[in-house]
This record gives C-alpha cells, structure tokens and sequence, in this order.
C-alpha cells in the first residue's frame, strides 16, 4: 500500500480494535494488515456491524411465523400482507450524528432506513420516528428538538413519503445523548423481492447514486500517519443528506427492478462501500474485486481508505446479472444519477481491491466473518423494586391532576412536531399523527397497515424484563385499538455501555422480555438495529428498546379512532385494573404530581393482554365500538380526555373510585371503547373472561365526575400549549 | 432597512459550507445550469449571505466581534458552516 | 376531458392528483415527464405538488425553466387550463404564469394540516362547483406557501376578483388567526385575467376521498370535468 | 471543487431582496436574535451568496456578463430580488 502508514499501536487503538480483536486479526491474515484492511476489520468487527455484544442474546428472539417472508438479516424483514403483497420495515438509530448536528444527523437518518427498504423492493409508504430528548430545561435540548424535528420533515417531506407517526419523550437521561430511530415501512410484490446476497463469478458490481465524499469517515483516520499533512481539509465531514438525489434514486430503483436485470442489492450504509461488498460477498459465499479508480468520487485525491470508509449518503451497491449494464446505465442516466462499474465478482472468496494498478487489499471473507468476534459479556440482572402501595401516594384533587399530567412534557400534544412532517402526501393516510397507531391504506385497496412505534424506557429501567415485554405490548394494544391484526415488530435497542454489567444486564432481560412478549403474542421480530454506548461521562441513558410494530386492516370501513363520536353513547374500560387500587409504581402521574420515580412498573399479564386484545378487535371489526383507545402514560383519565379532545365531546364518568391508582394508574392490558350497544360489548368481553364495566357516558362540553368538572376548552389549552410554548422560548 | 439612519454601522455575513461538505443545493444549481446551455460551469456553491444592522454600535470593532458572537450562537452551524464578517457604515 | 400531469424531478404529489383526476374523469390520466417536449393534446394540464429539484435555490426555479414549462405557457396563452398546486404554483409564478411569488412561511417552518379556504369566485372551470363565500377544508403542506406581491399587483388581483381561494376562519373571516403562512390578504390561490390558469398552495387533491377524511376537494376536479368535457 | 486548478476564474454572486420585498427569513433570525439577548440589532435581511466556478474562461469581463445572464435566466428571480456579480480569480 501507498505511503507511510505503519500500523502502530496507536493507529490500532483509534480504529476500536481491541489488542484481542488485532491478535485476531493477525491469525486470519497471517500477516500484518496495511491501513486499507485494518480499517476494513475495523469497521466489519465494530459493534454497529458485528453485532458482538448483543448476538448471542438476539438470537433468541423469535422471528419466525407462517406470514414472515424474511426475518431478521437482511436489509429490513419482510412479512406475508396477503393478495401476493408483501410489508418490508425496519427501525434504525441515528442517535451520534444527531446529536452533533441534529437537521443532518436526523435527515440522514431518514434517508438511511428508507434506503434499507427500497433497497428490497419496497416502495416507501410511511416513516415513523421515535425520539428521545433530554431534560426540557436542560440548555441544548431545545435546539435539539428543533433540529431534529426539521431534519426528519426536511428529508421525508422532500422524498414524498409521509411521516405518520412516532413518539418523543424527553427525560435528563438524554441530556447528552439524544436518540433518533426512524422506521420505514413500503410495499412490494412478492414475487419482486431483492436480497443481498451475491451470485454468480463475473457479475459486475456496479455502483449507483451519489458520489462519494470524506463525510463521516471514521474518526479513526485524523489520527493516522497519512492524514497529518492537510488534515484541515481532510477532516472528516459530518454527512449531509441530499433528499432530492435520494428521491431519484428511489425512482430509479423501482425502475430498475421492473427489469430483469438484478442479482442482487444492498444500500451503502454505514460503513458505505465496505459493509455492502463485504456483506454482499460473504452471503453469497463469494469473492469481489473493485477497481477503486473507478468508484465516483466528489473531492479530490480521495484514497481507497476513504472511498472505503466514507459514509456519502444516497448510494446503493448492485451486482448485474451478465450483460445487463446497458439496460440499467440507461435508468440512472435518465434519473442523472451517477452509475458505475467498479468491479466484478470472483470466486476466490476474497476481497481484493485495486488502485492504481496496485493491489490495496486482499482479504479472505469468509475467515474475517468467520472470525468476527462475539461476546458472551458478563451481566448482572437489574435489581428489582418493590411494589409501591398506591395507598401511600400524595392524593391531589382529580381536575388539577390531570391538567397537570395533559401539559406535561411526555403527555403535551406532538402537534407541534407532527405539523412539520407531510404526513399526507400518497394519499393513503387513513389515520393521521394523534391516534393510537397510523394507518396508511393499501394502495388501490381498502386494506391497510396499521404502524406505531412504543416504549416506556422508565419501566425498563425499573425492570428490564418487564418494560421489555410492555413495549412490545404497547405496539401490539396500539394496533388493536385501530382494528388492525397486528403481524410482526422491528425492534431498535438503545443501551448504554454493554462492557458494564448492570447495563449489559438491562440488554439481556429486556432482551428476553421482548422475546416472551413476541411468543405469547405470535408476533416475531422481522428486523432491528442495536445501538450501544449511549452514554455521557459515564452516565447511561434510560435503558430504551423501540418497538416499531405492524399490523393489518383488513376492511378500512372498520378501522377505529380515539375520537367520542356523538352525545349519549356509553364509555366501557376493559381490561383488569389492579383490583386493591390501580397501579401508581413508575408511573406518569407519580412523577409529575407526586415528584417520585420508583416502584415496581406495571406488569404485563400477556394471557390477559392477548385474550383483552382479541376481544376489542373483533367488537371493532363487528362495527358494535365507536371509539377505542388504549390506556397509556397517565392512565384512564388521560385516555378519556383524548378521546374528549379528538372528538370535541364530553364526557360524564361514573362507577369509579376517586382514587389516583384508579384514574391515574398504569396497569397494562386496558381499552377503552365507546358504544350504543353496551350490552353486546359487555357479553363479549365477559365471554372472553375480560372483565368489564360502564364508567360513563359521553355528553356536553367538559368532563365531570364525583361532583367536579372540567370544561374541554381549557383540557385542549393545557395539551396543545406546551410544545409551542416551549419550543417559542428564547434559545 | 439601512436606507436612512446616519452612523449606520452594518455587518455584511457571508455564511458558507465547509470543504468537503457536500452542497446539495449547488450540485442542482449546476446542474440545471448546465441544462440552460451554460456549459463553461465548472462548479457551484450556494452560502447564505446576511445583512445586519447595527443602529446603535458605531464602534466598528465591537460591532464586528458581536456580530461574530451572532454567527456562533445562530447564523451559522460551526459544524458544517463557515462565517465571515465584515463591517461598514 | 383530457388531463396531463407534468413529472419534473422531485415531483411527488403526481400520482395524486392524477388518482383524484382519474375519480372524476373516469379514466387513467397522461403523466408527462418534463424532458417530453410532445405536449399532447389536452383541456387542462397541471403542475403538481412535490419538491421540484428538491426545492434548492427558490422553490420552483428550476423546473419554471424547463423546456417543457415554455410548452406550457403556449398552451396557456391559447386558453388550455393550468392548475398549479403547492409546489406547482410557486413553479407557474417562477415561470410567470401567473403574478407574484411564494416566500418562507411567516414562521419559517414547513407546515401540514387541514386549513379553511373561503371561495372567493365561481366563475372558472376549477371553481364552479363552489358558491362565493363557502368554507372548505383542504390541507396544505408547505414551507413556502406566503404569497407576496408588491401593492399595484395585489391592487390589480382584487380590482379584477382574481383571488381564487383565502384562508378564512370556520365562520369565513380573514383573519390573521386563520392565515397560515403570511400571505398577503390572506391569499391562497390566485387566477390569471382570464380565469384559466389557477395557481393555490392547499391540495384540493389530499380531501377527495371519504377515507382520507374529506371530500372538500373534489368538486373542483368534478367541476373540471363537467366544464371542460 | 476550487480547490486547485490554475487559471480558475471565479464568480461571487450576491442576491439580494429588493427593497419593499417581505423578507420572512430575516425577520425571523431578527426577532431569534432579540430572544437571544442580541438587543442592538436594528434590522436583517437575508440574501444568497453563490459562487461559480469558469474553468475554461480567462476573459474576466466575459465572464461576468455571462455569470449576469445566469442570474437573469436562473439564479435570481428578478421580481423581487437583486443580484451583483464580481469575478476574481
Ligand atoms: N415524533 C413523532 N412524529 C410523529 N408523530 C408523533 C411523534 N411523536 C408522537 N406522535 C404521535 O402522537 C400520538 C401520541 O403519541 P403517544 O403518546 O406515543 O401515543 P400512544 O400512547 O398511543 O403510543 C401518536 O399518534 C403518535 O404517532
Ligand atoms: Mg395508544
């Protein structure tokens, strides 16, 4: 290789290897690796690729069912939508690059998870987002939120694929470590899905999209011998996304794959050029050779370590079948995209690489991911706490509690966030941002998929097992209260330092709570994305498994929402409240109004929660519901006054006990549905043994119950001021 | 606005991007000025450039490290942009 | 009646207007794309919503000076009905179509929701479904949707009653309250002299079916129809 | 793009609102200015800086007249906006 680039200790280190792994390296090699390769193992064998800390524990997720097409390891997972469709999702993390600069970081973030779908043959359809920012009085945060929130519109807006949905919490865990997941979900034939791995000895690899610049190419590189010189103008660059490139190169992949012409596909993630050839390759068990003359590049003098480390933004990776780089150069010319062959695939099982006319790298594959490093790191489980006695908590009169927990920050209307997304354009938004899930029809059909993302990251910290299984729950409720069968999750594990044990702990019992909920609930994990590290100075953010799940509408004209329809119809909750007073541990209202964070979380009873569930669902199909909500943060209250607000009706509640666990409580596995037909909802959750019970009924403009009331108008105050008020303070 | 006013001390900003940060926005500039017929174009960068006033500074040093400050706190994104100020009445 | 789309890159509401069209026509819609420089034959052509080169320099500069958009125009001058949406018609007013130009919204941010528009004329192919002074609820989605025009301009679009749409409270009051973005004199689409081209920032399209929430949009699409069959 | 390349003549374009043009933008980052304690800022308008590169061109005086017409057929939209071109190399 060229120049001075000695592999010292040094250079080692700043590449994240660990003197283990570069042992390691060295027996697959059997030589010492030049810059090129060691930056190659570097990025293959870092978390973000090899998965190393968190494989062992993924494994045991369940990801089969009848009606998933492709799990997890590909691209994004696919499942069976019926009519020969298929749903391709995945949930990704953008949680570094946004904290640094939140508009690119986010934006780019965006762009990358609707390349993993579009990738398979998926037309996007819908994007969701699920946020995670600091204290709101912490300084940064709300530059951090205007940022993010401006990045995520300013790349899906422009690209035309509405934003439905998400969820943002704030919490002073993120004060220094944000966390941005943003999830896609698109459509395809079934028998029109690509996958990555590479076939056929002398196929051409071409590459496709954008050029590649020195963005976000591993800090890594500053450090080395050959970047001291002009280091100034080689510094790595954050990544900025071009959505109306990436808008192109959405077209003219769906063009591209109505031909004939495609062996295989993969986007340039992270890592870009190397991951997808490497990856590409070792599925498909073969060996690839790039010309790196011939990779586009956008500055000049790049080196084939930055061509190979650069993250540019809006590539993607193709292998051709035989002869067919006419019939595709034509689509990305007319696209004015860039379009190049840069190599060709060999059997050799090695990656080699060329620049210049000399050999930069040649590696074996199939050893290097052989090899890849998996560990079995040591984890202590989280300590649990005891129940809390919803008797010994601060009583405070019912209006003034629920104004509070209606404006508070993890409750006040998103509104402010979800204006800024098109969450309309294609125009089969069927529910908008506001209810329990989106849902976005079918195109040309009146079927639909019903999308949310959840998590409730106090309770896994609390009890990693258990929020684990409730995030899972809590996707699986929201698409229930839409109507929806739900089918299948992508799940996006935020976690601190997995090098701790505590925190490693959290990763394995969340891990398995979300693997038990997904069992008892015949709702596999199809996709996902691990993110590590989330730390600062030593402080790890709230232990935060997003779920992102999807379900089904089979008939639109059934689909539910959260809204009181008219005057005069009866309010029923269903589900099982805890019987001695409704469960306050971990919840919203023990810390916004009793200023405490403790206690046991809410448990997830899943036999319960599948058999209420089912009930809902199929009182919703039977059209004898005319609204339905799930209970969430804040409990019954809560979700009677959004129902309230949705539909501009009131509501006057009877039945319950004055106590805060009962109206403020968080016990899981609840609904609650209006309906003319009391009787019918009541017989059919009694049969299902769900219990069930009258609580009121919805009539005039405010809410009233044990003899106080509080009008709509100033609830509706109280919800929508507090984004736009916070967000309107000075910076 | 800087029509009237005497001792008018006004900041003239140029805020452009970084080398090696890609510029959308120019890349489709010559682009379509290419397609106009504009072939002799070899590249194009797009910054914002801003005009401040300053009505009631005329020291123009302070006026210039204030404007400075400015950039820092809200004109310009220092992870990707460069600033530049210069002062005149 | 016969529609034509025009597709510039970055266009992305062109499947939906030409799925909104097709309802009310009846049959599938033509889809130009804007190297085409055949314009069929056609009673109206629409400019559709999106982000027409990613929206970089000014909204709707770039695609304004396709090649197409001077086949456009001719077919303007001829009496051709031009329907420019969002995006469409901050690329018409580039294009000089039609008067006036859309700046950044008061607030600077992009925005999507349902807005109030009052029917300020009945008069045009687009309109004649309306009565003056309905109330209809369109959604908008925008982050340049602030109509400006200096004041011989905005003086001469009132004297002439060619101010086609504005935002207007539920009870069809110009207020600042229900204004959106800005726009002078609460403007949210406007005509040529003749009537026959119309340029408006909200998306009759988005509210044309019962399942999407509304139907508010749809009678201008049926309005065309019938007009121009 | 600039970086090397001998002979480069370059374009500085400025684009500015016309006055008695509504200028959102600037408003905007006056006002976020005044929230961020900024109080002596008078007034902001904010415009466009663009630079184009003419490799082939050694003619600085053909050069700007031809960066002119770009900005008539392109850059500036001359309702509301000036423009003022300056060549360097
Ligand atoms: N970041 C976001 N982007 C778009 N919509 C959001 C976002 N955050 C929340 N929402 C929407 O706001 C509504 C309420 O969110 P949330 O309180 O998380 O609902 P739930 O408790 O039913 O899961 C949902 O419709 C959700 O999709
Ligand atoms: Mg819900």
């Amino acid at each position: 290789m060229n120049k001075v680039s000695a592999i010292t200790p040094e250079v080692i280190k700043t590449h994240g290897l660990s003197d283990d792994e570069y042992k390691r390296v060295l027996e697959v090699l059997g030589r010492e690796p030049n810059l090129v390769e060691l930056g190659i193992f570097s990025v293959m064998w870092s978390e973000h690729c090899s998965y190393k800390s968190s494989k062992k524990w993924l494994k045991t997720l369940p990801t089969t069912a009848p009606w998933v097409i492709c799990g997890p390891g590909e691209n994004a997972g696919v499942i069976d939508i019926g009519e020969g469709l298929a749903a391709i999702f995945k949930m990704e993390s953008h949680n570094h690059p946004s904290f640094i600069e939140p508009y690119q970081g986010a934006a780019t973030g965006v762009g990358g998870i609707l390349r993993d779908v579009f990738t398979m043959g998926a037309r996007p359809i819908a994007n969701m987002n699920a946020l995670r920012f600091g204290d709101p009085k912490h300084p940064k945060t709300r530059h951090l939120v205007a940022g993010v929130v401006a990045g995520i519109g300013g790349y899906g807006n422009c690209v035309g694929v509405p934003t439905v949905g998400g969820e943002v919490n704030f919490h002073a865990s993120y004060n220094g470590n944000i966390l941005v997941n943003a999830m896609t979900v698109g459509l395809a034939q079934q028998d029109k899905i690509f996958y990555s791995a590479a076939a056929g000895a002398g196929n051409p690899v071409v590459y496709v999209g954008s050029k590649t610049g020195r963005d976000g190419i591993h800090g890594a590189t500053m450090a080395s011998a050959e970047f001291d010189a002009n280091s100034e103008e080689k510094r790595p660059t954050v990544q900025v996304g071009d959505p109306f490139t990436e808008k192109l190169l959405i077209e003219a992949c769906m063009e591209l794959m109505q031909t004939d012409v495609i062996q295989s596909i993969q986007d340039m993630g992270a890592a870009g050029l190397t991951s997808s050839s490497f990856e590409m390759a070792s599925k498909g068990g073969m060996g690839v050779e790039l010309d790196m003359n011939a990779v586009p590049c956008r500055e000049e003098g790049m080196t084939p370590y930055e061509m190979m480390l650069s993250e540019s933004q809006e590539r993607m990776l193709i292998i051709l079948k035989p002869g067919k780089e006419d019939v595709a150069r034509k689509i990305f010319e007319k696209w004015e995209l860039d379009f190049a062959v840069i190599g060709h695939l060999t059997d050799t099982g090695r990656m080699v690489l060329k620049f210049n006319g000399e050999t930069v790298c040649d590696l074996p594959i199939d050893p290097l991911a052989q090899a890849s490093p998996e560990y079995d790191r040591p984890w202590v489980p989280t300590v649990k706490q005891a129940a809390l006695a919803s008797a010994s908590v601060k009583d405070v009169p019912w209006p003034e509690a629920l104004k509070t927990l209606m404006g508070c920050p993890d409750i006040a209307s998103r509104r402010w966030v979800w204006e800024q997304y098109d969450h309309m354009v294609m125009m089969d938004t069927a529910q908008r941002p506001g209810g329990d899930a989106a849902v976005v029809r079918i195109h040309r059909s009146n079927r639909a998929l019903a999308i949310t993302t959840d998590c409730t990251p106090r309770y896994v910290k609390a009890d990693p097992f258990e929020g684990g299984k409730q995030a899972v729950a809590e996707t699986w409720r929201n698409l229930t209260a839409v109507g929806a069968r739900p089918l299948a999750i992508t799940d996006n594990l935020n976690f601190g330092n997995p090098q701790k044990p505590e925190i490693m702990g959290q990763i394995v019992e969340a891990i398995k709570g979300i693997g038990e909920a997904c069992k008892a609930l015949d709702y596999p994990v199809i996709s996902g994305n691990v993110s590590l590290y989330n730390e600062t100075d030593g402080s790890p953010i709230l232990p935060t498994p997003a779920i992102g799940g999807v379900g089904i509408l089979d008939d639109l004209d059934t689909m539910a929402t959260v809204a009181f329809k008219a005057e005069g119809e009866t309010l029923l909750l269903i589900g099982q409240t805890n019987e001695k007073d409704g469960w306050l541990g971990q919840s919203l209202y023990l810390r916004e109004i009793a200023g405490q964070e403790k206690g046991a979380p809410p448990p997830v009873d899943l036999v319960h929660e599948r058999k209420s569930g089912d009930v809902v669902r199929s009182l919703i199909r039977g059209g004898k519901v005319t609204a339905c909500h799930d209970l969430a943060d804040g409990g019954l209250l809560v979700a009677v006054t959004e129902m309230a607000l949705a539909g501009n009706i009131g509501c006057r509640l009877e039945n319950l006990v004055a106590k805060p666990g009962v109206l403020f409580g968080e016990d899981q596995g609840r609904y609650l549905v209006t309906t003319k037909d009391a009787g019918t909802v009541e017989a059919a959750a009694k049969q299902a043994g769900v219990s069930v019970s009258r609580i009121g009924a919805t009539t005039g403009k405010a809410l009233s119950f044990a003899g106080q009331s509080v009008e709509l108008a100033e609830l509706r105050r109280m919800h929508e001021e507090w984004f736009p008020a916070y967000m309107a303070a000075p910076k | 606005m800087s029509e009237s006013s005497e001792k008018n001390v006004k900041a003239k900003v140029h805020i452009t991007l970084k080398n090696g940060v890609l510029d959308p926005q120019g890349k489709a500039v010559e682009h379509a000025l290419h397609g106009l017929g504009f072939g002799g174009v070899g590249g194009v960068r797009q910054g914002k450039y801003i005009e401040v006033d300053l009505p009631q500074q005329s020291d123009k040093a302070k006026a210039k490290s204030q404007v400075e400050d400015m950039c820092k706190a809200l004109l310009a994104n220092t992870v990707i942009e460069n600033y530049s100020v210069e002062v005149v009445d | 009646m016969k529609a034509a789309v025009i597709v510039f890159p970055g266009s992305n509401c062109d499947r939906d207007i030409a799925l909104a069209l097709e309802q009310s026509i009846g049959k599938p819609t033509t889809m130009l794309w804007h190297q085409d420089t055949n314009v069929p034959d056609v009673d109206l052509i629409v400019v559709p919503g999106g982000f027409s080169y990613g929206d970089y320099l000014r909204c709707g500069a770039m695609a304004a000076h396709s090649p197409i958009m001077r086949e456009v125009k001719r077919r303007a001058d001829k009496g051709t009905r031009v329907l420019g949406i969002c995006n469409g018609f901050q690329i018409i007013t580039e294009a000089g179509l039609l008067p006036g130009v859309l700046m950044r919204n008061k607030d600077l941010k992009y925005v999507c929701k349902d807005v109030l528009v009052k029917v300020e004329d009945s008069q045009s192919a687009f309109t004649a479904k309306y009565k003056v002074g309905d109330v209809l609820r369109i959604p908008i989605g925008h982050a340049e949707g602030n109509y400006f025009a200096d004041e011989a301009t905005l003086k001469e679009l009132e004297d002439q009653g060619r101010v086609a749409f504005r935002y207007c409270t539920p009870t069809g009051e110009i207020t600042d309250a229900a204004n959106p973005n800005g726009s002078q004199h609460n403007i949210a689409g406007v005509f040529n002299k003749a009537r026959t081209v119309l340029g408006m920032m909200p998306h009759p399209e988005r509210l044309a079916d019962k399942h999407l929430g509304g139907t508010d949009g749809r009678a201008m699409f049926d309005a065309l129809v019938e007009t121009l069959a």
